[in-house]
């Protein structure tokens, strides 16, 4: 048992330490769930894949470092540290990427993966619908087969960042008389297909952060399936449980939320009494706490034993962490908490956390179950 | 002893909803987000009504009317989140103003000619765009035109209850423009019936969030039945609706706790004001919280009316003290300690 | 609207403060839930009933006052404030006794009322059984009708001091064939009856307040059934009614026990810091919100509002700011938080607020379902 | 970088479960409440495998451990509710007293023949009766054998750790009996560590707790279901669980600092120790709440063995610092201003 790093690890921490620094915009770029802000952000992954810092746990063929699971963790350390921006390409390099890993071809993996890391690909979710929110498996979109490949119709909804994307992956139901998890395909589709129409929408904070993907009989080539046919759900499964566990957030991100927390209470010291005080040390708790769960957690997984169901407990953890520090902050502000900037927009964000990557409460019903066993009967 | 609300109450109230029904739908709210200059139309239907003039005596071309007796007709302002200072005019203003003797601008404000704006020393300031008037409330009370005010316009989380930053009056430690007056009590009591005047608004705020997440989960099918028959669901509503009905008698007790102690001199009305604006504060946060989470991504959305309803609330909990500032000055007024 | 009380009120105010500063034992008496201590408590029972206190709210003739709602608040009030003990008979005055003035015949009420405000007969509730505790409806005893009578048999169990008391009230299943709520019967037992055996057994705090009450084959005569047979569901509801709004725990229970608080909190000044000094005002402000509520509630009673659903709130608010007032008394005493002393035995007490009389659960689902209108489908 | 426990680690925690199952089951737990003066039996068998003398340098007879080391079986001695001076021994007593040159005694607990326990300043002591001596840590920290000791039982909530409160040596400002030494590192690095270890028997208590009511809402069924099938009942235990699993790594952390910070001098030493205290008496504090709900009326019965494991929990959360005193704790050594 030992919690210190090694000389090559802590090299490596050095390293990204300098890049960063030398590298992070001095001023913070406009938020990337804008149209003007998404663009700046395009700048920087492009630059981050330059420096070769913007997959680091890929193989070198594809842009990566070859790094482990812990050099991942101190890069993401000293990502957030740094204060360099939110990653735009997200859902592509951590949702799609992992899924891409254990299900594509090689010829997807060779095609797809370098220009995902170089943010020429652009891809977002398609999850969700209209009718399937947190019951993904009630989606209706369909998938048909025709000479050659497939037909797609349907629409996707809640698409984070999908009026700026350029692909998106989703399920879309290949068996018309399946039901539910049955009949599913995992499918990956350009978003200047004919037929394709997205349409951005505003996010409770304003920006244009959501989509909604029309699909009118989109035709997409058998390469366009990942994962096999009617394989969709299990395909998906994979790909969200990396959502809500780790990889979505990494502890760097909530020591560093935590770290600007204590910045502000020390600008308001008057405001330190009753709870605030003792919630602006809680949310700091916490995120050691985090860290600390993640490094038995990444001990485990580096070692061979799978998290499983467990990475449900990260997501209702982190997500409520956040909530707390934002929370905190704004009780900090007092009455400019009413003001519109990076600390009220955090807060409004932060509330998304219990209901994106599968509402918390699909979660405490995923530990109830399968983690402490409970009997599935009723709700 | 008969907690009821007056015949008097109940009819004011419900001409307000009627009225707010038909001409401030959420549509209007919405669209005020980009009309910084108010309201007008809606503001005269308000005066009609004789919202803004509630407490000029009748002879002056008021109702007459007092705190309490107008607080159920401004929950219904924010249950309907109106886009302009009703609270800081009628509440706030107008016994200042009376105090001060200046009838002129109290008249306007019955007539529906004046809207005025109140800056707390140190806060934002909202509507002031909007408003003909703004009385700067700090240790020196005083007003200015809207002209007079040397300020900027800061990005609001709502859209729909705009914000200015003063400049050099932020502190109020002097008078700027006419002088309403330096005693501790006006300015002691025109914190607390803002305060309280922002209670009743959270709590219609609180309800209308409510009723459209009942609405949204007894409608909204997942795993095939609707999610509101989730046991999470429920109970999770059910905190919410509980939270809404203890905050709205404590709002009603600070009313009359305020018309019995109109300087807020006692430690009972100073408890009375921040138990009502304390619990109403948490109880409309905790109602948006929850509303959000049940409505799954549709929640936060900007196209669905709900964020409009929660970020009014959000920011008048902000308003004239936290909760947890609140909550210490209960502590404070029942001389219990404080300590490192 | 007017929160003032009228000189008659201020009057009685004033004789129940008189009576209470002048009869009030000085010292606590031992805890009523053990066999040495009910009979200390007994004592006062018949104190207060000697002084018609016993029963304010209940006809002259039967040893009350016919009190109104506003001063049965008063008097509780008033009781608390003056450190008076634990009422012992609260289960037959509080519970049984509106359903024997709402459903009893006049010959019950002339019999049973008088008998029970001078604490001649002592009623224990014998709802649970050891397979319906939440699940009332799921109770297996059953009464079979004889010759002139009833014949009951089966087993209740959490019985309230049960070991200590005379009588017993509960259903009991009239007709065998019927399931959950129907054919139910509400029988009115005394203890000694040939058949009975009653066990008493320890609380969470070691109190030997609970007692398991086996019946086997024991007559009770028809006049012991109250509200009609196979009525039983329904005459009972009407008393977990009561039970779980105003008049188990009345405003002035927690307005006293948040004042000890803040005597507590003085004597500890070094602790009021970070959130233990909010949590104490908190549970001032709420003991307030809650007696203000109450006073909307009961001038709606009063006037002909019944409360019906409604009630679930005080249930939930009251036995939630029970536990906030307890867990931050310990948090005051430190370490003294782990001797056995009247905060500790209270924070004990206070976790079984929202287990009794119906749980908080079932609580937020009535709330939801009656109040809010939620749909009934699913759990 | 590897959290993961060593196999020490894993077999020392191993055997203790084996033996405690065997030796310390609920009924002796219980039966303990009846017997102040302790159990001699169990106490020897603890001896036997070496848990008293864990951190007793190998050539004095001990097993030569670190803290660390130690950490997963006294966890099993939590969720054994061992009524014993286990922590106060092994983990506070043996370093005061190697560190005083007192061979005689250390070897004496190594060989199982002494039961040390720890009188924190102003705090009553556990377990004096059955102690053979009791160490005082105050400003000066001294030994007394149990003969010395004055001292007055008082009731306890857990009646398996009963309580002395000590007469005039309660504040500890002087030396009493044998004296141990005057350094703030001495009682400042002997906090940390009964902080730690009992930070270590609540997370096996919680962990206790928690299994005792997965496996009787599993079974107990009302409303022709299970308990544990309802949304509301899951979903507290899953909040129970995570509680338990963010706390145990926090309690290795702070054993592995110290550990690498004996005299407990660094603050992140400090903030560590705060971290594993606050956050396991948490986790048990809401398990123990959220079984006894979720066991209804049975959880609230003497007679069923989870009352044992809860009231144990109350009992170590309260001592050495409550989890509210701790995190001021943390946050002052993050530097962060109290104020008013």
């Amino acid at each position: 048992m030992d919690l210190s790093w090694t000389d090559d690890q802590q090299a490596f921490r050095a390293e990204a330490r300098e890049w960063l620094t030398a590298n992070v915009p001095a001023r913070p770029l406009p938020s990337g769930d804008t149209r003007g802000g998404f663009t700046a952000h395009l700048e920087w992954e492009r630059t981050l894949f330059e420096g070769r810092w913007a997959v680091v746990s890929w193989p070198a063929a594809y842009g990566g470092r070859d790094a482990s699971l812990w050099e991942w963790l101190i890069f993401e350390e000293e990502y957030y540290r740094a204060g360099a921006p939110q990653r735009v390409t997200q859902n592509g390099i951590f949702l799609l990427a992992p899924t891409l890993f254990e299900f594509g071809s090689q010829e997807q993996q060779d095609t797809l993966l370098p220009r995902m890391a170089a943010a020429q690909d652009l891809w977002c979710q398609g999850w969700s619908e209209p009718g399937a929110g947190s019951d993904l498996a009630a989606l209706t979109s369909r998938a048909t087969e025709v000479d050659g490949g497939w037909r797609l119709s349907g629409q996707k909804t809640w698409t984070t960042r999908g009026a700026f994307c350029t692909h998106l992956f989703g399920l879309f139901r290949s068996d018309p008389e399946s039901e539910r998890h049955k009949g599913l395909t995992y499918f990956l589709v350009p978003l200047d297909a004919e037929g394709v129409t997205v349409r951005g929408f505003g996010r409770l904070d304003g920006d244009e952060g959501f989509a909604e993907v029309f699909l009118d009989d989109v035709f997409v080539p058998d390469t366009a399936v990942l994962g096999g046919v009617g394989n969709g759900w299990r395909v998906a499964m994979a790909t969200t449980g990396s959502e809500r566990g780790l990889t979505l957030r990494s502890p760097g991100r909530f020591l560093e939320s935590t770290r600007r927390l204590r910045e502000l209470a020390a600008e308001h010291p008057e405001r330190l009494s009753g709870r605030v005080r003792e919630d602006v040390v809680d949310a700091s708790m916490r995120a050691q706490a985090y860290q600390l769960f993640t490094l038995a957690q990444v001990s485990d997984l580096v070692t061979g034993t799978p998290a499983g169901a467990e990475s449900s407990l990260n997501k209702i953890f982190w997500s409520e962490l956040d909530i707390l520090t934002h929370r905190t902050a704004l009780a900090l502000r007092g009455a400019e908490a009413a003001v519109d900037e990076s600390w009220s927009r955090g807060f409004q964000f932060s509330l998304a956390g219990p209901i994106y990557a599968g509402t918390n409460e699909i979660q405490r019903t995923i530990v109830a179950e399968r983690v402490l066993g409970l009997p599935r009967v009723g709700r | 002893m008969d907690f009821r609300l007056s015949e008097l109450q109940r009819e004011l109230a419900s001409a307000t909803r009627d009225l707010l029904d038909a001409r401030c739908p959420a549509s209007v709210v919405r669209a005020s987000r980009e009309k910084p200059d108010g309201v007008a139309d809606l503001w005269s239907a308000l005066a009609e009504l004789g919202l803004p003039g509630a407490l000029v005596p009748e002879d002056a071309g008021g109702l007459g009317l007092s705190t309490t007796d107008l607080l159920p007709a401004l929950q219904e302002t924010g249950r309907a989140a109106v886009p302009a200072p009703i609270v800081e005019t009628a509440l706030v203003a107008v016994p200042l103003l009376a105090a001060a003797g200046n009838a002129e601008l109290v008249a306007a404000v019955a007539a529906g000619d004046a809207v005025v704006t109140v800056a707390p020393a140190g806060e934002p300031v909202p509507w002031a765009a909007a408003a003909t008037h703004v009385v700067l409330l700090g240790e020196h009370v005083s007003l200015l035109t809207r002209a007079e005010l040397r300020g900027e316009p800061v990005p609001a989380v709502d859209g729909s209850r705009p914000l200015t930053v003063l400049g050099g009056e932020a502190g109020h430690g002097e008078t700027h423009g006419e002088a309403l007056g330096t005693e501790p009590a006006l300015g002691r009591s025109a914190r607390a019936r803002a305060a309280v005047g922002l209670a009743a608004q959270l709590v219609g705020l609180a309800e209308r969030q409510l009723s459209i997440t009942v609405e949204y989960v007894a409608d909204r099918r997942q795993f095939g039945v609707p999610v509101g028959s989730f046991q999470a669901v429920k109970h999770h509503l059910a905190d919410a609706l509980l939270a809404v009905r203890f905050a709205r008698p404590a709002v009603l007790a600070a009313g009359l706790a305020l018309d019995a102690d109109p300087v807020a001199a006692d430690a009972a009305t100073a408890r009375a004001v921040a138990l009502a604006k304390a619990t109403a504060s948490d109880a409309a946060d905790l109602v948006s919280t929850t509303a959000v989470q049940c409505h799954g991504a549709m929640g936060y959305t900007d196209e669905y009316d709900l964020q409009l309803y929660a970020k009014r609330g959000w920011a008048l909990a902000a308003a004239w003290g936290t909760a947890t500032e609140h909550r210490a000055a209960y502590g404070d007024a029942l001389g219990l300690p404080r300590s490192h």
